[in-house]
């Protein structure tokens, strides 16, 4: 096994680790944060007992996600009579999957010194240093899109596969919205480009080390603030989710796309959900908050506008690189979630009509600011 | 054989046998969903090959873009169609000979290898500069060498753009 | 058999069985995907030989045939939805009076 | 004796009862007449013109009932003689069988020769017992002398009679009932149409008379229908059995003239009122009728058209004399638990009805009459009336009624007071 | 073919009229945030310091007092003085029942020619049930009740929500057609003596 | 024809028809309690009271139409008549509805909020009488709800003949009582009185306190317990109200029959043997096909059934007398050219002590339709010979002794029997209540049963088997 496999894999690992801690997660978060937001009280009644004492733990509902996995595995996997079962049965698969394997292309820390992490594996490792991402793509962002992309037809084919008016309705609104908001989101992001110059997540994030002005961190969201909100909008869009849950709205199509699909599957559609709020917020961190930077962290250390240093050995650094990512994504997906019991959801053609009015133009005004701004300072 | 070997072989193999199912396939969905697994082992191979830009763009704009808008439409017409069902037209036997003629006259000369030869490459290699298939020396090239091509298709698409819109138009006024 | 040779021959091959769909198919829409596939096949040799010949202008060519690509897909799509809304069929082998 | 006398004229003795007396007094001979001198529809005409009415309550002219028989439809005809006397305070005919059974005999074969009936039948009260012995011996007799069997007298008349016991129901008075009785079913009134003159005892043409009526016939074919029209009034002919009860002196039957004064025949021919007070009131025409005060009676006349004009009719000729100091509620008391207990229980209304009557009369003099009782049985005699098969429903919601318009204070006071005014009195001597 | 005329969206006449203020969303959103956010924060406050942030009972661990005082919430069956239920098993209360709850056999006593119909089973589902109370108006013999005790709602497994005879039957007492119904704050109702 | 006059509107009667007739003729209602149309008229329940001008109230049930007469069904006297009659009525008529069976057919109940709609005015206590005086072993009589129409004795004088029921003693304590030496129980046509009733007096005893009446439904249906075929009803539960908790069984069980009224067969009675079809139809089902007794699918026992008739040389075929005229067909079209020798079995015999014959509705052969099976098949014991060696039995009441040993048997039966594991293949069939068809009876008369309970799963109707066997077997091209 070479040095660059394993710690290939060691990444993957992590990020199936974190994608699916943040799935299981982020159902009870939302449950709770809804709940803590309108004076309830949410999940409180899943419960691990532990065996032959009548200790109940309960833990403020955290077994509902547990609950939930279980029960949506075990459940009977009803199949409709529809006359696409190849269609039906590759759908959740197509949805799922692209979702999943956006989290490749994300940096989730800075450089990786094996070596100086582990002295003993040093010479395996023979000095080579990684960059915390499993696949260091010079493409990065576009392989977002492309997944992306994807991701679509399985949402479309879900709901056509189920020969459900509802699900056919859900998907062809998912297909509709998901091409509009995609429009969007790349447009927005192409300000970001012209500033960074690549399309590198890596070197993205490399760019948004430091400092502007002294104070402010140079974070995405500083050059390019409007960008950085209608980026959100779309991305949230993208995820399906109040206040753009058209494509799966509970009181006009029941569940929309996947109506028909129950068991896992259903499962499925709702983890990538889950996972998707994840990763928007991973890809946001990425794009407009720096990353896993925190100003002033260097890979020595804190270093201090004043002069005064905090050193730090490389484990540390890596650390607080790793638990930053984790914070800021987890703070995003509480901002999603904030939003999502916040606001009620649009009118079919106001959603359109918001994404092509609205979005678009500003996108585009942002662009064309973007690039005579850049034009002008270089 | 290497790994990337072993995945080129399975790429292609992969849209090959996309493309057979496409002829094979009944319903247009199938079909379509063939073609975009045909499409995305294409893309397999261009990454393999180190085209990174030309995988991702195939993905995006064929996967993404085309094909979501061809399965829009497979959705948006799905009637019980006996052309959904009626798989082959009468042409069956020429439209294969037709084809089969084609595929062992361009066969052969793959097979000859004649247009590989040392020489033909020197005189590609002789007009070239340091090709690289990365993200931004590929942009670079792009814009600087090839913008007016670029700059044209893009009157290309506003032409198609306006076309489209002067089609539905049309379909709209004819209605009533 | 070597690479670019293998690759070649798929392109071949992807673009004879896009040939083969548009001729023997009579679905309007398969046709269309049909000859999405003979460009695919084409793209795969141009990138072929980009690569093997180590040369961009192949690649830059790749952008150019995907862009007429979404042209085609643009206008052909809304055709073939204005044909089916006339003869309420997608068998190309109603459309072969083209009479409004 | 008030006004002549047709039926009652001769005087009661140990043998007035029997054929020799009866013939010694010129019995059989209208017979005679009619037989060897007289064609049916003459018989029939005669009837008609003498104006002579049913004396069972309706008052309904008899010639124009025979007049419906046709003489000669080919199927038989039946002739009964209603001797079935249930209505409380009537019991002339009752006198007429006990000591004249050969006058109703030999009207009836006279009617039967005008109706041209080959059987008739005398239904008779199974509690009358003297009365049907009487009346079976006189049959016996009238065989024997050749009365009846086949070719009576020579002629080629043949005529049977049947003496039929009833089985103690009032409504086997009634006609249908009679019949239904007489057939050996239950005795329910039947409902008309058909007439029992069309379709009546086994399905022929019946004639059912009442035992006085019948009993005139001989006398009238005797004497000729001029003769008698000259008895009584012109409306209503002939003479009337009454039996008079009640707190009356000298109680009984009087055959009475049809337009004597009906004081005078109180005070004169049957003795005055018990302790000589004054009357209250007078059930004319048993217990059916209406009654009447005694400030009503005071001017009349007794015949059918005086008293249909007071409101009320001469019935079946019982006549109960009440007088001041009876508690009526009481005596209404009393009557309804006779109509509750002689209701067939055919008809709804009166089946219901009666029983409702008596219940509320029950509580009223149990002390525990509501104000609105009175109003409640108004409702009842109103709905009651004239709904159902036979009279016996209408009946007592006459009676009622009646009382009720008379003497509604009494009932008031029974109520607001929980007793009688008159301490529930019904016998005169006791209370003075 | 149809002339179709363009899709002009229907204004309700309370819709306001939105500037490009309202039109722009975001500042709207933003003040919605604001609110639901800062909700938010301030129980998530109260949480992490040990306080409860919501007004929601623990259900069925906490139980909250103040029912209303007419409040019926569950159903009886009244008694015979012999304890059997004075209903007849007329079924009145199953037919008037809108959730359709109630079922009832009927059986034939003919030793009791009083009571010769009566219940073999009365039975409840109090998982569909909608408490409205009209089983309770139907009853020509004032045989079910509601009275206000709160029955155990909650269970793992809807065919056990069938309130069965027994259990309606537990109501303790026993009385008689003529015995008027408690009047309202009566306070008979619960475990009466 | 005499020309009337109904509330001012001029109709046309016949000469021999009473006013009831011809207003209920010409859609003008009039209450009646003890009317009815086959029997004679008693016009003592007075509720037909109407107004002829002239001539006040009297009883439109015995009121014969003369020309000219102008009646009046909804005067005000006649409504306050009719009122004044429901409350006679309902002066002593128990207020039981909620135990009554006749609740909700009841036509006092629906008389009494059309007509009356007021409590009984009487503060009295009502009239006690038998609560439940035991009829017959079929029915119950309250005669605190009769209301004495005598429809009942009537029909025991004119109907079924039997006089068993009279009236005893009088007035509102009069009850109706069996003659002692003529029992109800021995009169074949007893139950119609319940029908007849109209309130609920009259108790059948099997539905007895069973379901309300509303929760019924009633599927039109032929009776097969004779040749006559007598059209009936069906009462089952309707899927509203099917029970959930209480027994299931409820839900596709057999309530009451009645008879549906049919001038050309029954008019409006049935023999009590007609209500009890239950005892016929609710039988322990079969419910599985079997090849020698051992469960096999549907599909191949019907599969064996198919190459066992494909190798016959020899079949004989007895043809049930109980199927439909439909099944009967299909069994002539699909396998008449294979079983030429088709020969007409009797299902069913009659029972012992069961009445063979009378001149009202019983008929001698036992079977719903027999008359059609004798028009498409030969009658009579078949003639076996050495040489049978399949013999298919459809339908129960078959001695397979008398089979020869050598034949194969293919056996079509719905109930469960020994016979059943005996057959080499054994399919189940759907019984009446589960199929819809036709009977013809004796006369030639054709009645319709509609099916009203569902079929088991691998129950399976002879009509569709006919054909289904009439196909070769799997296999065999």
């Amino acid at each position: 096994m070479s040095p660059d496999f394993a710690i290939t894999l060691v990444y993957i690992g992590y990020a199936l680790a974190v994608l699916l801690t943040f799935g299981a997660i982020l159902t009870w978060v939302e449950r709770k944060q809804a709940a803590i937001m309108s004076d309830r009280i949410g999940a409180n009644r899943a419960y691990l007992r532990i065996p032959f004492t009548q200790v109940k733990l309960v833990w403020l509902g955290l077994f509902h996600g547990m609950a939930d996995g279980l029960k949506l595995l075990l459940k009977e996997d009803f199949k409709p009579v529809t006359y696409d079962k190849l269609g039906y049965a590759l759908g959740p698969w197509l949805a799922f999957t692209p979702v999943v394997l956006v989290f490749a292309v994300i940096p989730f820390g800075g450089t990786l010194d094996p070596g100086a992490l582990f002295p003993s594996l040093a010479d395996w490792f023979d000095g080579r240093t990684y960059p915390m991402q499993i696949a260091p793509l010079d493409a990065g962002l576009l392989v977002v899109f492309a997944f992306g992309g994807i991701a679509i037809i399985g949402a479309m084919l879900a709901g056509w596969s189920s020969s459900n008016k509802f699900s056919m309705l859900g998907a062809l609104r998912a297909g509709s919205q998901l091409i509009s908001y995609e429009l969007v989101m790349g447009l927005t992001v192409l300000g970001l480009i012209l500033i960074y110059g690549t399309v590198d997540l890596d070197a993205m994030v490399r760019h948004q080390s430091g400092t502007v002005l002294g104070f402010l961190p140079a974070w995405g969201i500083v050059y390019q603030p409007l960008a950085a909100i209608l980026f959100l909008t779309a991305g949230i869009a993208e995820n399906k989710r109040i206040p753009f849950d058209l494509p799966e709205a509970e009181s006009e199509l029941i569940s929309g796309y996947f109506t028909e699909y129950s068991a896992m599957k259903q499962g499925m559609f709702m983890l990538s959900e889950f996972i998707e709020i994840a990763i928007i917020a991973a890809l946001f961190t990425t794009l407009f908050l720096g990353g896993y930077n925190l100003p002033w962290l260097t890979d020595a250390g804190f270093v201090f506008p004043g002069g005064a240093t905090f050193e730090l050995g490389h484990g540390a650094v890596v650390a607080i690189q790793v638990v930053t990512f984790l914070a800021k994504v987890f703070l995003l997906c509480s901002f999603q979630i904030l939003i999502r019991w916040t606001l009620p959801r649009f009118r079919w053609d106001q959603l359109l009509g918001f994404a092509w009015k609205f979005l678009l133009p500003l996108s585009i005004a942002n662009l064309v600011v973007t690039a005579v701004a850049v034009w002008a300072l270089t | 054989m290497s790994l990337e070997t072993l995945l080129l072989y399975f790429f292609a193999a992969a849209a090959l046998a996309g493309g057979v199912l496409m002829l094979i396939a009944r319903h247009p969905m199938r079909v379509a969903l063939a073609l975009i697994s045909s499409m995305i082992s294409l893309a397999g191979i261009y990454a393999i090959l180190g085209v990174h830009v030309i995988a991702v763009f195939q993905v995006l704009i064929y996967v993404g873009a085309v094909m979501v808008f061809m399965v829009y439409v497979i959705m948006l017409l799905d009637v019980r169609d006996p052309a959904f069902l009626e798989r082959y037209g009468r042409a069956v036997v020429p439209s294969v000979a037709v084809a089969a003629v084609l595929s062992v006259a361009l066969g052969a000369a793959v097979s000859r290898g004649r247009i590989m030869s040392a020489d033909y490459l020197a005189g590609l290699h002789s007009n070239s500069m340091a090709a690289s298939f990365e993200v931004q020396p590929f942009s670079v090239e792009f814009l600087e060498r090839y913008w007016l091509h670029f700059e044209l298709t893009s009157v290309l698409l506003l032409a198609a753009v306006v076309a489209a819109i002067a089609v539905v138009k049309a379909g709209r006024r004819h209605d009533g | 058999m070597d690479r670019t040779q293998l690759l070649l021959t798929l392109s071949i091959t992807l673009f004879a069985l896009g040939l083969i769909g548009v001729m023997v198919r009579r679905n309007a829409l398969v046709m269309l995907m049909c000859m999405e596939l003979m460009l695919n096949g084409v793209i795969l040799s141009l990138v072929t030989f980009a690569a093997h010949s180590a040369t961009l202008s192949g690649a830059v060519l790749v952008f150019l045939v995907f862009v007429v690509a979404a042209a085609e897909i643009a206008i052909a799509i809304p055709i073939v939805l204005l044909l089916s809304r006339q003869r309420h069929t997608l068998d190309v082998s109603a459309y072969s009076e083209l009479k409004g | 004796m008030p006004g002549r006398q047709l039926i009652m004229s001769f005087p009661v003795t140990a043998t007035s009862h029997s054929l020799a007396e009866y013939r010694a007094r010129g019995g059989y001979q209208a017979l005679e007449k009619a037989l060897k001198t007289m064609q049916p529809a003459g018989i029939i005409k005669e009837i008609t013109a003498s104006g002579l009415q049913g004396r069972g309550g309706a008052a309904f002219s008899m010639g124009r009932k025979w007049q419906v028989i046709v003489y000669d439809d080919g199927q038989p005809h039946y002739l009964i003689a209603n001797a079935d006397e249930g209505e409380p305070g009537t019991f002339k005919d009752r006198w007429i069988l006990e000591n004249n059974p050969h006058v109703l005999l030999e009207s009836m074969l006279i009617a039967s020769y005008a109706l041209n009936v080959r059987n008739c039948f005398v239904y008779i009260r199974g509690e009358f017992d003297l009365p049907y012995r009487r009346l079976a011996a006189a049959v016996e007799e009238a065989y024997a002398a050749g009365y009846f069997g086949e070719r009576i007298l020579g002629t080629d008349f043949s005529c049977d009679i049947v003496v039929y016991r009833g089985a103690g129901a009032y409504v086997a008075g009634e006609a249908s009932g009679l019949i239904a009785s007489l057939e050996g079913k239950k005795s329910y009134p039947r409902n008309r149409p058909p007439r029992l003159t069309v379709k009546g005892l086994y399905q022929r043409p019946t004639v059912v008379n009442n035992v006085e009526s019948l009993s005139n016939i001989a006398w009238i074919i005797a004497h000729g229908a001029a003769a008698y029209k000259e008895v009584g009034t012109p409306k209503s002919p002939g003479t009337r059995l009454f039996s008079v009860s009640g707190h009356v002196n000298k109680p009984g039957v009087y055959e009475v003239e049809l337009g004597y004064p009906w004081m005078k025949f109180l005070d004169e021919d049957c003795g005055g009122i018990v302790g000589g007070k004054p009357i209250k009131c007078v059930v004319p025409g048993g217990v059916s009728s209406k009654v009447l005060t005694g400030a009503e009676i005071k001017e009349l006349v007794l015949s059918h058209e005086a008293l249909w004009d007071a409101g009320s009719t001469l019935g079946s000729g019982g006549m109960i004399v009440i007088a001041e100091g009876t508690c009526m509620v009481t005596l209404s008391q009393i009557l309804m638990r006779f109509y509750h207990h002689e209701s067939c229980g055919q008809c709804t209304p009166c089946r219901h009805g009666t029983g409702w009557l008596h219940r509320i009369m029950d509580r009223i003099v149990a002390g525990n009459g509501r104000p609105e009782d009175i109003e409640r049985l108004y409702y009842i005699s109103k709905f009651n009336d004239g709904t159902t098969i036979c009279g016996l429903g209408d009946a007592a919601g006459y009676a009622m009624s009646g009382i009720l318009d008379k003497f509604r204070d009494e009932f008031e006071y029974y109520i607001e007071h929980k007793r009688s005014r008159y301490d529930g009195n019904l016998e005169c001597l006791k209370s003075s | 073919m149809s002339s179709r005329k363009p899709y002009v969206r229907k204004r309700y006449w309370n819709e306001p009229e939105m500037g490009w203020y309202e039109r722009s969303y975001f500042f709207e959103i933003w003040r919605g945030i604001r609110i639901t956010g800062g909700v938010f924060l301030a129980n998530m406050w109260k949480w992490m310091t040990g306080r409860k942030g919501a007004l929601t009972a623990y259900y069925p661990e906490e139980i909250r007092a103040d029912y209303a005082a007419h409040n019926r919430g569950k159903h009886i069956l009244t008694q015979r003085p012999d304890g059997r239920p004075q209903c007849v098993a007329c079924n009145m209360c199953a037919t008037v029942c809108p959730a359709q709850v109630i079922e009832i056999d009927a059986a034939f006593d003919p030793d009791d020619p009083e009571h010769p119909k009566y219940p073999s089973r009365f039975e409840i589902d109090y998982s569909r049930c909608v408490f409205c109370g009209l089983c309770v108006e139907a009853c020509p013999e004032d045989a079910i009740r509601m009275v206000k005790e709160t029955p155990d709602l909650p269970g793992f497994d809807r065919g056990r929500m069938w309130l069965k005879q027994d259990e309606l039957l537990n109501w303790q007492p026993k009385q008689d057609v003529a015995k008027p119904y408690p009047a309202a704050g009566a306070g008979r109702t619960r475990g009466a003596p | 024809m005499p020309e009337i006059f109904l509330n001012g509107q001029a109709v046309q009667a016949r000469e021999d028809q009473t006013v009831l007739q011809v207003a209920l003729e010409n859609g003008v209602f009039v209450p009646y309690f003890c009317w009815h149309p086959h029997l004679s008229t008693a016009g003592n329940c007075r509720m037909c009271l109407v107004e002829v001008e002239g001539r006040g109230l009297d009883i439109a049930c015995n009121m014969p139409v003369s020309a000219g007469m102008k009646v009046f069904t909804d005067s005000d006297d006649v409504k306050a008549h009719r009122k004044a009659i429901l409350q006679f009525i309902t002066l002593n008529h128990p207020v039981d509805c909620g135990i009554c069976d006749k609740a909700g057919e009841c036509t006092l109940q629906d008389y009494h909020y059309a007509y009356n709609g007021e409590p009984s005015l009487s503060v009295d206590a009502k009239v006690r009488s038998t609560k439940y005086y035991n009829l017959s072993n079929r029915i119950l009589l309250d005669n605190e709800r009769c209301i004495l129409c005598l429809r009942c004795t009537r029909f025991t004088h004119e109907i079924s003949k039997s006089m068993a029921l009279g009236i005893e003693r009088r007035g509102d304590v009069s009850n109706i009582r069996p003659v002692e030496d003529r029992p109800l129980g021995e009169d074949p046509y007893s139950d119609n009185i319940v029908d007849l009733c109209p309130v609920g007096a009259l108790q059948s005893r099997q539905f007895l306190y069973k379901s309300r009446v509303w929760y019924l439904k009633a599927t039109p249906s032929v009776c097969p317990g004779c040749e006559r075929g007598c059209t009936i009803q069906v009462w089952h539960r309707k899927p509203e109200w099917f029970v959930k908790s209480l027994d299931q069984r409820q839900n596709t069980s057999i309530a009451r029959i009645t008879p549906l009224e049919n001038p050309a067969v029954n008019g409006p009675w049935i023999c009590n043997k007609g209500r009890d079809l239950a005892r016929i139809f609710e039988r322990v089902r079969a419910d599985q096909p079997m090849l020698k007794g051992r469960p096999v699918p549907v599909a191949e026992a019907i599969d064996a059934a198919r190459r066992l008739i494909g190798a016959a040389r020899h079949p004989v075929a007895l043809v049930s007398n109980w199927g439909s005229n439909e099944e009967l067909d299909s069994f002539k079209r699909h396998l008449g050219e294979v079983f030429v020798h088709a020969h007409v079995k009797t299902d069913w015999q009659p029972e012992e002590g069961e009445r063979l014959e009378d001149d009202l509705l019983i008929r001698p052969d036992k079977n719903p339709n027999t008359a059609k099976a004798r028009e498409l098949f030969d009658m009579g014991e078949p003639n076996y010979h050495d040489g049978t060696d399949l013999v298919l039995v459809w339908g129960e009441g078959y001695d397979f002794s008398r089979i020869p040993p050598q034949a194969k048997i293919i056996f079509l039966n719905s109930y469960l029997a020994p016979e059943n594991g005996h057959a080499d293949v054994f399919l189940p069939l759907s019984i009446q209540t589960e199929r819809a068809g036709h009977y013809t009876n004796f006369q030639g008369v054709v009645s319709k049963f509609e099916p009203c309970f569902p079929k088991g799963e691998a129950v399976l109707d002879a009509e569709a088997l006919f054909k289904a066997l009439e196909a070769p077997p799997r296999g065999h091209t």
